[in-house]
């Protein structure tokens, strides 16, 4: 029997033994992110049938909802998680070798501490446990992207952080005004009690989670710190990071939305939010010389893409929706972890310090080429799938809007395709200024593996996406079906 | 059947022949009266070709040999769809437009051998060959499809069969226009002054045939008079009605050819874009007004 | 034999092709040349075949089909041979060039990806393998480094435009009528509205316009042509552009009906004539810019621009004859333009390099192959008779003037005076003239080369006397189209209308060819005398000065050139500049203060409560 | 002048039409060129006897030197004859290509052309009249007739003279020998 | 002034809130900005707190007989105030810490002048 609760706190607990470890041997440390990680993705794939017949509840302490802290692991928890412990495990095998400063057990912990935040904020069904779990991610993202300790990453870290309190005080005001009126924290509970936002005492708190859960995911004009602490943080991380946490961030508004308040009414500005989060993502990463820059700056896009298909709330809608996400958790993570091997390589984060790179480092080259075309939406790349499922979704509805919306997004599709071209380009056919070092560096196998696993995804779930639709669409109905989820949670 | 279209054919090459040495010879002669001279005897050109097929001669290659069979052939192919009376061996293959195309070969031809022949010269002569003939094919074009299509069909058998029905096509208003542009043109297609610009013997030392001595410029002189025959022919066959019989054919084509040698007599020789302006103005814009009004007309 | 085969050693070949040259460059050489030459004989195979399968169901509920007829042959062969005459020309070219092995593969996969598209029975298989196809020509046009790359970038910018714009059209179809099957799908737009069928077609007019280089999208052409390396030039300039063509052949007669087309709007304002007129367009401006080109390469690539321009002229206009002529002008265009890049190819690679048509010349003496080539080539282009060019241009014209669109015609054939001036520049400029002393060392084109160049100038021959042929199987098509076939025999065309028989004119050519030829044996041989021999009012003839090719048009070129300026090009440019400076201004509101961040939460918190407050909109 | 009589032409074109076919090119080496012009045009037309100026030596068969030959124009004029296509006639003007002439003693003149290329007939005076070139060509005429009028064999025979002559006083010639001689 | 004495402690909270957003926003110190976010963490404190708090009410004990559910004191925020405080805490930790670092690596606090990572 398999229980959700092991999700949480095998990393949990792995997370704080790591230093007794360390006490052992300084050499097992990283091999606990793997092993945590590892046992996650055993559990939430064995989890994975059972949940898609019905989503599995666990009453923390036996206290039944709306009493106590429950976990709800239905099919886009699960989702979620599946695909947390599948990044964090690769990226922990990337780490093997990429991490090879002295504290690196104050790595590990982050790293876990990380991870089961972002576990935690998917499978809770309790709001003040997501905003627990929540501040749980944030915290250690702030300190992970402080963990270089050099000039630019404090920099980054402070201002994250500024903005993340910030952003988390919000949500805990929030929680604050909705447990006032309704003397619950249970979301299954709250959302049977709120039958409208209409009153300002209910849409304050809305207004609330939007803004403190957009810090976390990015929307303009929320999303100021992304590109500094994504480019300052470690490569690892920044993977990590763009993957997952602005991911989970996305994930907590849209639950919120959706299934906390039910607010059909504010998704047209969402939508709209999403688009103008987009185009400002991709024009911003259009004039970016530095590379790490230009993939924050790319993930701000992909979530407003995110955010605009998760707001049509149709099936298809969020079906797409998810599948982008999905798309962009493998894609991105893909390339920030070939980007930050080739940085490492080349000692510079500047685009141009990339020329030649394809001769010198071929496999890390080809793969993020492939992360790039699939970013860009090229078939037979997994990116191809979710942009047509968003298209579909949004000519589905048959409103001029949504049509008018549609070509800006697909403009802020190419411009994204010139400045990824420009990459690869960079990559493949300029000359390599400096000549003398001409001689081909093939990565260490920790660092291919990953690499290499996840253009295997990128390419197989591009061309076979019934895969991951299934669930997906289960996912979707979870998310729209309201009243299923209050009556699954309280019979 | 078949001894027949021989027979024609034959013909027609001999007659276009004499007609366009005649025409040459007659040039020379027409021209020296304008100038008070006395002028060498009509069958001078004759005489120019029978000495040259005399001489030796100078090739400089393979091409140099090929480009000057492959104009004069091109040329004689031309005649064959040119109906002169009832005869027209190859009247149903492609009619006028089949014409057009054929007309290239025969500057092709030149310039491709000139251009092996390795001299700069000849290389501006061709370049304002090429020039001159895109200055006067738009109107030719413009006046090629008023015909074709004011009379809605590309066979110029049947334009002519048409104007036997309903009289010359000078008597239309557009069909005008486009004659007369096509009068304006002719110089430029005979390479008579003012628009001699690609022999231009005192300038660029004769251009293409620079290096044709003998035998080649002999077939170049012939080349020359079929050319002559040819667009005469041309408009003879779209403007004043074709061959009700030969001789009568041959008059209307002696008339043309003698204004337009009353003009060469007179006038001097306009440069290169100067040419391809005025071609472009006035032959252009009469043979366009006829076209806007016969694609209007119907 | 089994279409999924064929695709499958298409897309085999190419990736078993990347690996076997790790292992030997003979072996991959051969290897490649071998999967060419199947891909052609097997597409051949499927002559008159007409055949339908799905293949594939895992991809989000559509249905892959492969479906082959003849119209999907026709294409499949042309792609299939001209790949395969151009993997032959790269044998020797690319050898010493880096890279050979990603060379290599990514050609067989363009070529691959464009089978899968003529071959691919519904519109989302035909969008991935577009995509496919439209990415790795991106991999391939930058592969010459320098200013291929920005050429590499035009390309993939303006395709990837076109691409998601038709995707939005094939998203709309599927919404509309719930498949994407081509079977299933025509006829279902007889009864749309006259705007949605336009909605649709300017949307995929776009992607098709973009790869067919129609005027106003045909900037990432020329560099794209020019800088790519020569036989992929041809595959280019021979095929890829025609999958556009392909594509709206597909859309007017497959998806929406010819009839339907021809009756989209009244007379000069119907989308038949628009579509024309930008075809006319296409040939016109072009053409005259190609008569300002310099570079070989880009003359040519100018070129095709223009004659792209025909084929779009002729199968939009739509009657039965203009399709032919655009259909055939398609299969002509794809054998003298890739000829002609082969032979510019071979030139390329004898100088080194050297593409310049001013630094050029006299090559004849030493290329005779591939001058005649070139010669055959540019006859093609023109259209002289007994070439394959002219009989597809003649079907275009007649139906045009026949049908009282006499300006078309009047743009089509200036068009083509057009093209004699800069094809006669282009082969004068490399080959005639004077030879510069610093040539005078060069051998001529390696077999590899002269090959495909050989063989193909005699399929321009053979098609232009014999255009019965390759008219035969458009006649099947359009007959497949719902078209009245046309009446044609071996030799050319029999209608009322207007005939043509080419083999009259061959045979008259070909007399009084040998007549004339006659005539000039029996007259007195002539001497051979060399280069310097030569008329130069009495001096000798000085060295390497003494060849007229820089400004061959300069009169012309002076009085047109201020009119030609690329303005399209400038538009795309200063659009690119624009958005660039749009990012570079909208990137400054992260201003690195965090008290400015600060301040955006606070507003939009402010702002979202503010909206709710005053208009309720929640 | 026979040139209407049909007979003749059938018996021997290729004189018949050297005769009255004489395309001329001629060389404006000196002050004789100044009679050509007349000679020419209206006043007193040489076309009418089928001479007329071409441009090109390639069309020409009968080269007339005007005048006196300097060391400079010898150039020219040698590469002008030798591009000349057979059967070539050469005409001497006035009296300074014989020998000289007023510039007997100068040192930068060719005092006797037929040094350096073969003559055909000389035309005397300084200068010599229109009508004394009409002369010249009749006389002509009647060498053609003839067959006198063979400088240009004697060129091909003696070509080994010639060469040595003209490298003599130019120096090295840039092209190499029109005929290959045994001798040479 | 009943509701003065009703509301005194969400005016206290809002007030804490309001003075810790402006010093976040208008001081360029990061030890105040960080002082201020301390400022809004206790003011939401405070506000948790209110929201559960009765006046007169009782321990949430049923520590003797009579004592009524609704006179009681609801215990869930103060639970939930702990548990802020300790993510306030962490924050508070880590912020000083980075200030601490911050300062080695630009020699200032003023955030108005740290502006490195920018565009």
């Amino acid at each position: 029997m398999v229980n959700p609760v092991l999700l949480i706190v095998i990393p949990l607990g792995l997370a704080f033994v790591v230093p007794f470890f360390g006490f052992i041997s300084k050499k097992i440390e990283k091999f606990i992110p793997f092993v945590a990680l590892f046992f996650n993705l055993i559990v939430s794939l064995r989890l994975f049938p059972r949940v898609l017949e019905q989503p599995v509840h666990v009453s923390i302490g036996g206290f039944v909802p709306p009493f106590g802290i429950n976990l709800v692991a239905g099919p886009i928890g699960i989702l979620f998680t599946v695909l947390i412990a599948l990044v964090g495990f690769l990226v922990s095998i990337y780490a093997f070798d990429y991490i090879k400063e002295k504290d690196q057990e104050k790595y590990h912990i982050l790293y876990l501490l990380l991870l089961t935040g972002a576990t935690g904020v998917v499978l809770t069904g309790d709001i003040f446990n997501l905003f627990v779990f929540f501040e749980i991610l944030c915290i250690s993202s702030y300190s992970l992207v402080a963990y270089f300790g050099d000039k630019t990453s404090i920099e980054s870290a402070v201002k994250y952080l500024i903005q993340g309190a910030l952003g988390s005080c919000l949500i805990l005001m929030g929680i604050g005004l909705l447990y006032g009126q309704f003397g619950t924290l249970n979301m299954a509970d709250l959302a049977g009690n709120i039958k409208s936002v209409h009153s300002v005492s209910i849409f304050v708190p809305l207004v609330l989670f939007i803004t403190g859960f957009g810090v976390e995911a990015a929307i303009f004009p929320l999303n100021a710190w992304l590109p500094d602490a994504h480019s300052s943080a470690p490569s690892s991380i920044s993977a990590v990071l763009s993957g997952i946490a602005i991911e989970v961030g996305l994930y907590a508004m849209i639950r919120v939305v959706f299934t906390l308040f039910g607010a059909s009414s504010i998704l047209t500005f969402l939508m709209l939010l999403g688009v103008i989060t987009l185009l400002i993502g991709e024009l911003c990463a259009f004039c970016q010389e530095n590379i790490k820059r230009m993939l924050a700056y790319s993930s701000i896009g992909q979530i407003g893409l995110m955010l605009f298909a998760l707001s049509i709330a149709s099936s298809y809608g969020i079906t797409g929706g998810l599948f982008q996400l999905v798309s962009h958790t493998l894609g991105k993570s893909l390339l920030f972890l070939a980007a930050g091997y080739m940085i490492y390589r080349s000692g510079s984060m500047n685009i141009s310090s990339f020329e030649g790179m394809g001769k010198r480092m071929p496999y890390t080259a080809l793969a993020f080429t492939i992360g790039a075309f699939s970013i860009v939406g090229l078939p037979p790349f997994i990116g191809f799938p979710g942009k047509l499922m968003i298209v579909k979704a949004a000519l589905f509805e048959q409103e001029m809007l949504y049509t008018v919306l549609i070509f800006f997004i697909l403009l802020a599709t190419v411009i994204e395709g010139a400045y990824y071209f420009r990459v690869v380009q960079a990559l493949y056919f300029k000359e390599e200024k400096n000549t003398q070092n001409q001689k081909r560096e093939i990565a260490p196998l920790s660092i291919l593996i990953p690499i290499f696993i996840l253009t295997g995804f990128i390419v197989v779930i591009g061309i076979y996406p019934k895969l991951i639709t299934d669930v997906l669409v289960s996912s979707a109905s979870e998310l729209l079906n309201r009243a299923d989820y209050i009556k699954s949670v309280m019979p | 059947m078949v001894m027949n279209t021989i027979l024609e054919i034959i013909i027609i090459i001999l007659l276009a022949a004499i007609i366009g040495l005649f025409f040459l010879g007659l040039s020379r002669k027409i021209m020296a009266r304008i100038h008070w001279r006395y002028g060498p005897p009509i069958a001078q050109p004759v005489i120019d070709i029978i000495k040259l097929f005399n001489q030796t001669s100078m090739s400089h290659g393979k091409l140099f040999n090929f480009g000057i069979i492959f104009s004069l052939s091109g040329s004689v192919v031309v005649l064959l769809f040119l109906p002169l009376g009832e005869m027209c061996p190859l009247s149903s293959s492609g009619g006028l437009l089949v014409i057009l195309y054929c007309m290239l070969i025969a500057p092709l031809g030149l310039a491709l051998s000139g251009g092996e022949a390795a001299n700069p010269i000849t290389s501006i002569g061709i370049s304002r060959k090429f020039l001159l003939a895109f200055g006067y094919e738009l109107p030719l074009l413009l006046i090629l499809l008023t015909v074709m299509t004011h009379f809605n069909t590309i066979s110029i058998v049947d334009i002519v069969n048409m104007q036997l029905q309903t009289g010359w096509s000078f008597q239309h208003l557009p069909l005008l226009l486009s004659g007369i542009a096509y009068i304006l043109i002719l110089p430029a297609i005979l390479d008579l002054r003012p628009f001699e610009l690609i022999q231009a013997p005192q300038e660029i030392s004769s251009g293409p045939m620079i290096e044709y001595g003998g035998k080649f410029l002999a077939l170049a002189t012939i080349q020359h008079a079929f050319n002559v025959f040819i667009s005469l022919s041309l408009f003879t066959n779209l403007f004043l009605g074709g061959a009700e019989n030969p001789g009568y054919f041959f008059l209307k084509m002696l008339i043309v050819f003698i204004i337009l040698l009353f003009v060469n007599a007179v006038t001097p020789r306009f440069r290169i874009e100067q040419a391809i302006k005025f071609l472009w103005r006035w032959p252009a814009l009469l043979a366009f007004a006829g076209l806007i009004i016969v694609s209007v007309t119907g | 034999m089994n279409l999924i085969i064929l695709l499958a050693i298409a897309f085999g070949g190419a990736l078993i092709t990347y690996f076997l040259g790790k292992i030997s460059q003979k072996i991959r050489d051969i290897f490649a040349v071998f999967i060419s030459l199947a891909l052609a004989v097997i597409a051949a195979c499927f002559y008159n075949v007409s055949s339908r399968e799905i293949y594939y169901t895992g991809f989000l509920d559509f249905p892959f089909v492969l479906r082959v007829n003849t119209f999907s042959w026709f294409f499949a062969v042309t792609i299939a041979v001209i790949g395969l005459f151009s993997i032959i020309f790269s044998l020797n070219y690319i050898r010493k060039r880096g890279n050979t092995d990603f060379y290599y593969s990514m050609m067989l996969l363009v070529i691959a990806s464009m089978i899968g598209i003529v071959l691919s029975g519904d519109l989302v298989s035909f969008y991935i393998f577009w995509e496919i196809m439209s990415w790795s020509t991106f991999l391939l046009i930058s592969y010459n480094r320098g200013p291929a790359i920005s050429a590499g970038m035009k390309y993939i910018i303006m395709s990837v435009t076109g691409s998601v714009v038709m995707l939005v059209g094939i998203v709309s179809l599927y919404l509309h009528y719930d498949t994407l099957v081509y079977t299933e799908l025509s006829g279902l737009l007889n009864n749309a509205s006259s705007g949605y069928i336009l909605f649709i077609i300017i949307l995929f007019f776009i992607a098709f316009g973009v790869k067919n280089a129609i005027w106003p999208l045909h900037v990432w052409l020329p560099p794209a042509h020019s800088e790519a390396p020569s036989p992929f030039s041809s595959v280019l300039s021979g095929i890829l552009i025609k999958i556009g063509t392909y594509g709206i052949i597909l859309l007017i007669f497959v998806i929406i009906q010819i009839n339907v087309f021809l009756n989209l709007g009244e007379g000069i304002l119907s989308v038949r004539y628009i579509i024309s007129i930008i075809g006319v367009i296409t040939i016109l401006i072009p053409t005259f810019i190609a008569l300002l080109q310099d570079d070989a390469k880009r003359l040519l690539a100018w070129s095709t621009i223009a004659q792209a321009g025909y084929i779009i002229l002729g199968i939009a206009y739509g009657t039965s004859e203009s399709v032919a002529g655009g259909m055939f002008h398609f299969f002509n265009h794809a054998i003298f333009k890739s000829l002609l890049f082969m032979v510019v190819g071979a030139v390329e690679y004898r100088t080194n390099g050297v593409r310049d048509l001013n630094s050029l010349g006299g090559l004849i003496k030493k290329m005779p192959v591939t001058f005649i080539g070139g010669l055959i080539g540019i006859c093609g282009l023109i259209g002289v008779p007994l070439t394959n060019g002219f009989v597809s241009k003649w079907l275009i014209y007649k139906t045009l003037i026949l049908n009282n669109s006499p300006f078309l015609a009047f743009a089509a054939l200036l068009g083509t005076w057009g093209t004699i001036l800069y094809s006669y520049k282009l082969i004068h400029n490399m080959f005639l003239g004077q030879l510069p002393e610093k040539y005078e060392k060069i051998k001529k084109a390696p077999f590899s080369m002269q090959l495909p160049i050989v063989i193909l100038s005699l399929a321009i021959i053979f098609f232009g006397i014999i255009p019965g042929l390759p008219l035969h199987v458009i006649n099947s098509i359009e007959s497949g189209f719902g078209m009245e076939p046309l009446t044609i025999n071996i030799w050319g065309i029999a209608s009322d209308t207007g005939t043509i028989n080419m083999l009259n004119i061959f045979t008259a050519v070909l007399v009084i060819g040998i007549m004339v030829w006659l005539i000039f044996k029996v007259s007195k041989k002539s001497t051979v005398i060399g280069q310097y021999d030569n008329y130069a009012a009495g001096t000798t003839v000085p060295k390497d000065k003494y060849n007229y090719s820089v400004n061959f048009y300069d009169p012309l070129c002076r009085m047109i050139s201020p009119y030609l300026k690329d303005f399209i090009d400038d538009f795309y440019m200063s659009l690119a500049r624009s958005i660039k400076n749009t990012g570079n201004g909208i990137r400054r509101i992260y201003t690195g203060d965090v008290g400015h961040y600060v301040i955006y939460i606070i507003l939009f918190l402010a702002l979202l409560i503010f909206i709710q407050i005053n208009w309720e909109l929640w | 002048m026979d040139r209407n009589k049909l007979g003749k032409w059938l018996q021997s074109p290729g004189k018949m039409g050297q005769k009255y076919s004489l395309h001329a090119l001629y060389f404006c080496t000196g002050c004789g060129i100044i009679e050509i012009p007349p000679t020419i045009t209206a006043r007193w037309d040489a076309e009418r006897f089928g001479v007329i100026p071409v441009a090109t030596p390639r069309q020409a068969n009968l080269f007339l030197i005007t005048g006196y030959v300097s060391v400079k124009t010898l150039r020219p004029i040698i590469r002008s004859y030798e591009q000349m296509p057979e059967p070539k006639f050469t005409v001497g003007f006035g009296s300074c290509p014989i020998n000289g002439g007023m510039y007997w003693d100068s040192y930068n003149t060719i005092k006797h052309l037929d040094k350096y290329i073969p003559i055909d007939g000389w035309i005397a005076g300084c200068m010599p009249r229109p009508e004394a070139v009409f002369v010249a060509v009749t006389h002509l005429w009647t060498l053609i007739d003839k067959g006198m009028a063979d400088g240009y064999k004697k060129y091909r025979e003696d070509y080994h003279y010639y060469r040595e002559n003209q490298e003599k006083i130019l120096g090295k010639l840039e092209w190499p020998p029109l005929f290959s001689s045994k001798k040479m | 002034m009943t509701f003065l004495s009703e509301y005194i402690y969400y005016i206290g909270a809002f007030g804490l809130i309001f003075i810790g957003l402006y010093i976040v926003l208008v001081k360029k110190n990061l030890i105040k900005v960080i002082i201020g976010l301390s400022i809004i963490d206790t003011g939401i404190n405070l506000f948790l707190i209110t929201i559960g708090y009765i006046r007169d009410g009782t321990a949430p004990v049923f520590s003797k007989p009579g004592l009524k559910a609704n006179e009681m004191v609801d215990p869930v925020p103060q639970a939930l105030v702990l548990t802020a405080i300790v993510i306030g805490v962490a924050i508070l930790a880590l912020a000083i810490s980075l200030a601490v670092k911050l300062y080695k690596h630009h020699g200032t606090l003023n955030l108005r002048k740290i502006n490195e990572q920018k565009w």
